[in-house]
């Protein structure tokens, strides 16, 4: 999608000024991980293409969810967007600086401006450190408050602020539960007060009690703050209770960009519509039956995704052309980007999603806690 | 020394990791240091291992005092008159405790002396060799790429070399003159040093290597990296802490195995040089006449035999009270 | 699995061009006797030295040698001469290769043998004194260097010299003849040398049966009312003994590589180990070079061996 | 050249190669006079005092027992192998067991000659002419050759003159690498030239023009000094044992080594069945030889040469206990010597070994440039503690001087007491007081070194070689000098440091020199002569580096005396010359202690000091 195409009037919050130039922007990203093959040399014979070729863009303030199955590319797209990982091509403009060319001082600098939040709570502490170094590990990378009574109160002041009891900072990871880490690594991502942070599905591995916790948390932090939040999921219920905007993702594209209202209640691609069917509904006998549409067969693999729409394999919807042309990302209705031959109708719409979703549009966040529940409690016990 | 240092098996090290949340999520309240320390005491045999040692690190330190105080002679001075007529040495009695050897030098003297080689040896060896197999387990672990396949194909070179062909042969060409390496090495114990280092760092190597390798996949190293966190911090504060456990498990099993191996190459006569006594050596000596001079092989044997054992015990009961899924009773 | 095994050999070819060099190496920059000085003798006279070396290759560049030498060993299997013997290397350790081999051999089986059935047995009856005994016991038979306890056995046991006259002593297996008497004679080195190893096996075995015993499926088995020597031979051994079968082969390639040069030093065996120690202490290049590839050949293929072994007794690590 | 493990260390067993470059028994004996051994024969009538006493209780037999019958197998307990199974290479006095069996050379020694060979090829003493530059040899007719060894088509003509040629001519190959033609052989006519040749074209033997073959049963030996005596000794080696060229050549011409010595072919009453290099070498019946062709007895049917009895302890245990054995390239000595003498001493015979052990101090180097300071360390060093790192008085008599018992020129030297002159090779077990004041005639007041002490000592790095190093060093640190002790291979000791004139340390504790034959040249000459050292750089026997003129010019008048009487006169004079200049601690006069089983009567030869294989017999 271009920038020209934009959708006008997305930002919900109005925190940043429209025309104001986004915080980052994403053009055609690529990124492929080479498949080697020798018997004394290794030649590269395939690649497996986890992002390939995706642009969007996220303005000052806003929230971006990015949803997609497991595998789709999300999660390699959210270190990219840190440059946790080179991207093999494309563009990742930081208020105007290009992530991907950063040489190693610049990427320092750029860290203190973007953080991330990672999934799994337990692997993301270190278990060898205390909390209290775990969170002021960002002042001892970039130098600040050196002073040790500083830096403690700082930390502190963090715990704090998420939630958790400062008398605790000498602990090891190893005594709190999931929530409480994932709490730290929320005070870990903002010791620095960045602009941007990208949470890759941060409570996915948590108990269902205490998702909603961590994320009201974050969504607290964002208002106060002024975050700018790229928010990846793989449950879009969790999503929509977060997101302004909402990019939905496929085998390593971006097939639907939307803000969520519009995204929930009216989705144009058969894959968006196909997840939303899928959600569970929280009072099935109150709802009007609908017909599940079910995705069939397995996601293709990455390192040979189908030809044109890479959907195809899978659409109940999909023609001949599908197979032919790649169909491109563009306005679809109001402000829906869509990557569709045939995007969907709304009796289609109507037919298939579950009330609870696309029945009002104005749901809001007041109800949204009630909504996250789904099956993605895999994490084990605290 | 016919296995060497299988004795410590990947699959062993491996388990560490995953040992060490364990330890945390069973008793939260008690730091693993407490919970080392309670599970250490309760090994009878490490407590006695751990005497036995004292003694033996004592009795090499102040060696010259213990010698005084029984009245040996000390482990240089060749006795003519306890040799008899065919130049044979005599065996215990009040003035030599554990009889002489075939120049008349006291064996109790050399026994106490050894101890010192051993210890030194075997300290030496293995803070080297879990340095070096440290650092290039992490680096290969760590960067992966050609950084690996380079350390990686190094080891398995080094693997398949027979070790103790290697060592002989280093021995050799290092215990002349001014040493090797121009001079680095010199003869004596550093060669005996050099050489353990030098065909042992593969092991500790390996086994890092193999922890790195799923320590780098955790996300605090991500999270690490995200914050700005350069490789070296990464790699020496993020993830050094967390291979203690392998490090102290390999350290423990290594000890008494460096003890052997300085025997062994000295009994081959590539280790410690005389008149520097050892105990491999003075085994070495002994053994052609084995028959009637039992004692000179007997002494320095259980010597050998006593400190390993006690190394081991503590060795064993350290690993243990590191890794709690041990499978030992 | 066909190309890992392909590129398994051929990593292993390499490292045998690999490990000569590096030994090549070492054992030229050794302050050693000069090869043809020994073989000219006492009284030659400097030309006649010069003419010895010349037709020995001594006078070219060390990288000239090592070529030579690696054309002749791959395009003719041609290990050149032993400067000690003037006979070919090839000959010398085929000539030493059985006491190895026989050494090696019966001493695997008794290692087995003990290793196994006392790991099992401490593995069933864990915690139990017989546990605690053995497992004590094998600490003490790994904590004995082998030289030491071999020259005790003899001490003891020798026929020559032994306080209790049971064993064979030194030296009698290269006047044994019938297959008996260089059994008779192998005894005492043999279990000197198991003696470690089997104690190693012994806690590895013990280790890896706790483990195994501790799976699903033995429950199963055991739930099923099969009776509980079916449960531990049948269904425990055989999972259990998987990771044992990398440490044999590990171990044999090591033995056959000259490591089992103490025993073989202590018991006077004329093995492969000896000659290689008094081909380094002779200098004698072309014989420890041809070792050195011989043993690195047989621990690269018994680490092939392994590895395949592995693959097939264990479904989980099968490659691709 | 007498040398055997004992020299070497009972640790690493196959020091063969060592052993000709340890001991190798290389004196020229050229100018010796055909009676000057017959004073010396069995070697006990030159020894006396309490040396002779010791070795008197264990006399060796030099010849059979007229009871001695034929038939039975003998073991002979081997630690490492022979250093070439090739006659035209082997240079180890063990080896020469084997030859003295299987090879037939034009000369050859009954055990109890030790005066001049006796014809063996040859059909009699050869024919001297021309003024001894030209000698001729008829050899015995309707000799064959054995069966090859290792099998295969032999060789069926009888041996030619011719045959003999080529053995010499091929010793000049590199492929063959002979280690003392060009010392014995060095007047023969063409040698220069033959050289030359072999040089361009190292697979094939050079024609010396000196040898000629004017029939097939005639050999005349052309030379250019009338050097007679010694050549007709040499011709005793086993380099003149025929070798057919038309069967050799093909072997001779592989690289880098000949394959003859696996192919050979043998004509004395047995041969070199098998050879299993370091294992095994089996010698059976020659069943082409004629009995009674010479004077070889040949008693036993087969004789088997059992390799790699590492322990010689153990070996010497299995021999005293067992039956049908007898010891090879080892002696019995410190433990195995004392249960020897004290439970089977009729199994122990001990001979005088016709060599010396010795400290070389390199004269050419401070401190031991300073001849006070060398007579110090003599006056010091308590030589009865160097010889019990060897098993005591059994095991050698305590040298005074470097010719020993058996040798001519060994009581005119000063016999088992020494030099009366010298004070301080006096004391056996050295006297401190005149080391001191020898060192304060040296320089250094306090009578200890002082200032820059520091002395290098290269020895061997196995008992009992280094034990004597270790012993030394003691004695040399309590004069004072800081001793740096550098054990190594025993090869490796002399081909990289105390045979390199420009490596040699300050001390080399572990050299020693062997008689080849009966002679005072042979053991003073090469180890002493100042003249040799320039021209072998790397290969250098002088030790101590002495280059004495007065030494060298004596040396080299004394090879043409012809007179026994005069020329051991002279002999034991040079050695008193040589004491007088302190080069050398010598400490050991060494013995050859052979043992046997119960049921052998072993037989010595003088020639070797070892069992005569072919005169032994079994009970």
């Amino acid at each position: 999608m271009s920038i020209e195409e934009r959708p006008a009037g997305a930002g919900p919050s109005g925190a940043s000024a429209n025309g104001a130039p986004p915080l980052i922007e994403v053009r055609n990203l690529v990124k492929h991980f080479p498949i080697t093959r020798g018997i004394v040399f290794q030649k590269q014979i395939g690649a497996v293409k986890a992002v390939d070729d995706i642009s969007f863009e996220v303005r000052r303030g806003e929230t971006l969810g990015i949803v997609g199955e497991t595998g789709c590319g999300k999660s390699t797209t959210a270190k990219l967007l840190v440059r946790l990982l080179d991207p093999t091509s494309g563009q990742i403009v930081f208020d105007g600086q290009d992530v991907g060319a950063a040489n190693k001082d610049e990427l320092k600098a750029l860290h203190r401006e973007m953080q991330m939040v990672f999934q799994d709570p337990y692997s993301s502490l270190n278990p060898r450190k205390t909390v209290g170094s775990i969170i002021s590990e960002p002042f001892a990378i970039h130098g600040l408050l050196k002073e040790s009574g500083e830096r403690r109160k700082r930390v502190q002041e963090l715990m704090d602020r998420v939630g958790l009891n400062p008398e605790h900072f000498n602990r090891y990871p190893h005594e709190f539960s999931g929530g409480q880490r994932q709490r730290i690594g929320v005070a870990r991502a903002i010791a620095l007060e960045p602009k941007l942070l990208v949470a890759d599905e941060p409570v996915s591995a948590l108990d269902v009690s205490i998702q909603a916790q961590v994320l009201n948390l974050l969504r607290g932090l964002q208002r106060e703050m002024g975050l700018t939040l790229i928010f990846i999921a793989h449950d879009l219920s969790v999503v929509r209770h977060m997101c302004d905007r909402v990019a939905v993702m496929y085998l390593g594209k971006v097939v639907e960009v939307a803000p969520s209202d519009e995204l929930y209640s009216f989705p144009r691609h058969p894959y968006t519509g196909a997840l939303l069917s899928a959600v569970p509904v929280a009072r099935p006998h109150g709802g009007r039956r609908r017909d599940r549409q079910l995705l069939t067969g397995d996601v293709p693999s990455p390192a040979n995704p189908p030809r044109a729409c890479r959907f195809h394999t899978r659409c109940p919807k999909a023609q001949e052309v599908c197979s032919q042309e790649e169909p491109l990302l563009e306005l679809k209705s109001g402000h829906d980007l869509a990557a569709c031959h045939f995007p969907l109708t709304e009796a289609e719409v109507r037919l298939r999603l579950p009330t609870g979703l696309s029945g009002t549009a104005a749901s809001t966040n007041a109800h949204g806690t009630g909504q996250i529940a789904d099956q993605s409690s895999s994490s084990s016990s605290t | 020394m016919s296995v060497g240092i299988s004795d410590f098996s990947l699959e062993e090290a491996e388990a560490e990791t995953g040992a060490v949340e364990l330890v945390s999520g069973e008793i939260a309240a008690r730091s693993p240091w407490e919970l080392f320390l309670r599970r250490f005491r309760e090994d009878k045999f490490a407590i006695a291992g751990l005497a036995f040692l004292l003694v033996v690190i004592l009795a090499a330190i102040f060696a010259p005092l213990v010698c005084s105080l029984v009245g040996a002679p000390g482990p240089y001075r060749a006795d003519q008159n306890a040799l008899d007529i065919f130049g044979q040495p005599t065996g215990p009695s009040s003035a030599h405790l554990f009889g002489v050897d075939q120049i008349g030098r006291d064996v109790f003297s050399r026994v106490i002396y050894g101890a010192r080689v051993s210890l030194i040896v075997a300290l030496v060896s293995c803070v080297l060799t879990s340095a070096i197999g440290v650092v290039c387990g992490l680096l290969a672990g760590y960067y992966r790429g050609w950084v690996d396949t380079v350390i990686s194909r190094t080891v398995d070179a080094f693997l398949a070399i027979p070790y103790l062909l290697l060592a002989i042969g280093l021995a050799s060409a290092c215990s002349f003159g001014n040493g090797c390496v121009g001079g680095l090495i010199k003869p004596g114990i550093p060669v005996v040093v050099a050489v353990i280092t030098f065909t042992s760092w593969t092991y500790p190597a390996r086994i890092i290597r193999g922890q790195v390798l799923s320590l780098r996949e955790k996300e605090f190293v991500d999270a690490s990296r995200s914050l700005g966190a350069s490789d070296f911090r990464i790699v020496f504060k993020e993830l050094l802490p967390n291979l203690t456990a392998p490090i102290v498990v390999f350290a423990t099993t290594f000890l008494p195995q460096a003890i052997l191996y300085e025997s062994a190459l000295s009994f081959l006569g590539v280790g410690v040089q005389p008149p520097t006594a050892s105990w491999g050596q003075m085994i070495a000596d002994a053994s052609n006449n084995i028959n009637t001079q039992w004692w000179y092989m007997l002494f320095p044997g259980l010597a050998l035999l006593f400190t390993v054992l006690a190394f081991n015990f503590v060795g064993d009961a350290m690993t243990d009270a590191l890794n709690p899924r041990s499978k030992r009773a | 699995m066909f190309r890992y095994i392909v590129r398994r050999i051929l990593w292993g070819i390499a490292m045998l061009f690999i490990v000569s060099a590096v030994i090549f190496l070492i054992f030229y920059i050794l302050p050693s006797a000069d090869p043809a000085v020994l073989r000219a003798g006492r009284n030659a006279g400097p030309q006649q030295i010069a003419a010895i070396r010349h037709v020995l290759g001594l006078d070219k560049p060390i990288y000239v040698q090592y070529l030579r030498y690696m054309r002749d060993v791959f395009l003719h299997f041609n290990f050149g001469y032993s400067y000690q013997y003037s006979v070919p290397v090839r000959q010398l350790i085929f000539n030493r290769l059985p006491a190895t081999i026989w050494l090696v051999i019966g001493a695997v089986i008794i290692w087995l043998g003990i290793g196994i059935s006392v790991g099992i047995i401490s593995a069933v009856r864990r915690r139990s004194f017989v546990d605690r005994a053995s497992m004590t016991t094998s600490l003490a038979f790994i904590s004995a260097p082998v030289f030491w306890l071999g020259l005790v056995s003899l001490y003891l046991f020798a026929k020559d010299i032994g306080r209790f006259k049971i064993f064979d002593g030194q030296g009698s297996f290269a006047g044994a003849s019938t297959v008996f008497e260089k059994a008779g004679a192998m005894l005492l080195p043999w279990l000197v040398l198991a003696a470690a190893t089997a104690a190693i096996y012994a806690r590895y075995m013990r280790a890896s049966m706790i483990d195994t015993m501790g799976e699903d499926y033995i429950r199963t088995a055991r739930a099923k009312g099969l009776p509980e020597r079916t449960v531990i031979l049948r269904h425990g051994l055989r999972s259990a003994i998987t990771p044992i079968v990398t440490l044999i082969g590990l171990d044999v390639g090591t033995l056959l590589a000259g490591n089992a040069i103490l025993t073989e030093t202590v018991f006077n065996i004329p093995g492969v180990g000896r000659l290689l120690y008094q081909a380094i202490s002779q200098s004698d290049l072309t014989t420890i070079q041809g070792i050195t590839l011989f043993g690195a050949f047989f621990i690269v293929f018994f680490n092939l061996v392994v590895d395949i072994a592995y693959a097939y007794l264990d479904p989980r690590v099968r490659y691709s | 050249m007498r040398s055997r493990s004992r020299l070497f260390g009972v640790f690493l067993p196959g020091l063969l190669a060592v052993v000709s470059i340890g001991l190798a028994a290389c004196g020229s004996s050229s100018n010796k006079s055909s009676s000057s051994g017959s004073s010396s024969s069995g070697g006990g009538s030159a020894s006396s005092s309490a040396v002779s006493s010791e070795i008197a209780k264990f006399p060796p037999l030099v010849t059979a027992p007229a009871s001695a019958k034929k038939g039975g197998d003998l073991t002979v307990l081997a630690n490492g192998d022979v250093d070439y199974i090739d006659p035209g290479a082997a240079y180890y006095q063990p080896t020469y067991m084997i030859d003295l069996a299987v090879d037939s050379p034009l000369m050859g020694w009954p055990p109890n000659d030790t005066a001049a060979p006796q014809p063996l090829l040859a059909a009699s003493a050869p024919t001297v002419t021309d003024g001894g530059k030209t000698i001729t040899f008829k050899i015995k007719p309707n000799i064959h050759y054995s069966p090859p060894t290792g099998g295969g088509p032999g060789w069926s003509k009888p041996v030619v003159s011719a045959d003999v040629k080529y053995a010499i001519e091929r010793s000049l190959m590199p492929g063959v690498p002979n280690g003392y033609t060009t010392l014995y052989f060095a007047d023969l006519v063409g040698l220069a030239q033959a050289q030359a040749a072999v040089k361009k074209t190292p697979t094939k033997a050079p024609n010396l023009t000196g040898i000629t073959t004017p029939d097939s049963s005639t050999i005349v030996f052309h030379l250019s000094k009338p050097s007679s005596i010694g050549l007709i000794d040499a011709l005793s080696l086993p380099v003149s044992a025929p070798v057919p060229a038309g069967y050799a050549a093909k072997y001779d011409a592989k690289t880098p080594t000949s394959t003859y010595g696996q192919h050979q072919l043998d004509v004395g009453p047995y041969y070199v069945q098998t050879y299993q290099a370091g294992k095994e070498i089996v010698l059976a019946r020659n069943p082409n030889y004629t009995a009674g062709s010479d004077f070889r007895p040949a008693y036993l049917d087969k004789i088997t040469v059992q390799e790699g009895f590492a322990d010689e302890n153990s070996a010497v245990r299995k021999i005293l206990t067992g039956s049908g054995m007898i010891n090879f390239d080892f002696d019995a000595t410190g433990e195995a010597l004392k249960l020897a003498a004290q439970q089977y001493p009729k199994q122990l015979t001990l001979t005088p070994g016709g060599g010396n052990r010795y400290i070389a101090l390199n004269v050419t180097k401070p401190p031991f440039n300073n001849i006070n300071t060398r007579k110090a360390v003599i006056a010091a060093s308590d030589r009865l503690a160097l010889l019990d790192t060897r098993g005591g008085l059994l095991s050698g008599g305590l040298a005074t001087h470097f010719i020993p018992p058996g040798i001519p020129g060994y009581q005119q030297a000063g016999g088992a007491a020494g030099p009366s002159d010298l004070d301080y090779i006096q004391h056996p077990t050295g006297d401190m007081t005149l080391a001191e004041s020898y060192m304060k005639k040296a320089g250094y007041s306090s009578g200890k070194c002082t200032g820059n002490c520091t002395v290098t000592m290269v020895s061997d790095n196995t008992p009992p070689g280094s034990n004597t190093a270790q012993v030394f060093k003691a004695q040399l640190t309590a004069l004072g000098f800081n001793v740096q002790l550098h054990p190594v291979e025993h090869a490796t000791m002399y081909t990289k440091f105390c045979s390199v004139v420009a490596n040699e340390p300050n001390v080399c504790p572990n050299v020693g020199w062997v008689k080849d034959f009966n002679d005072g040249q042979a053991i003073i000459d090469v180890p002493f002569n100042g003249g040799t050292i320039a021209g072998s750089p790397t290969n250098n026997s002088n030790w101590p580096q002495l280059n004495d003129p007065a030494i060298n010019s004596a040396l080299e008048s004394a090879k043409y005396i012809t007179d026994p009487t005069q020329r051991a006169a002279e002999y034991g004079k040079i050695d008193d010359m040589i004491m007088a200049q302190a080069p050398a601690v010598p400490w050991d006069w060494d013995y050859e202690t052979n043992v046997n089983s119960t049921n052998v009567i072993p037989v010595v030869n003088s020639f070797n000091s070892l069992d005569d294989l072919a005169f032994t017999s079994l009970k």
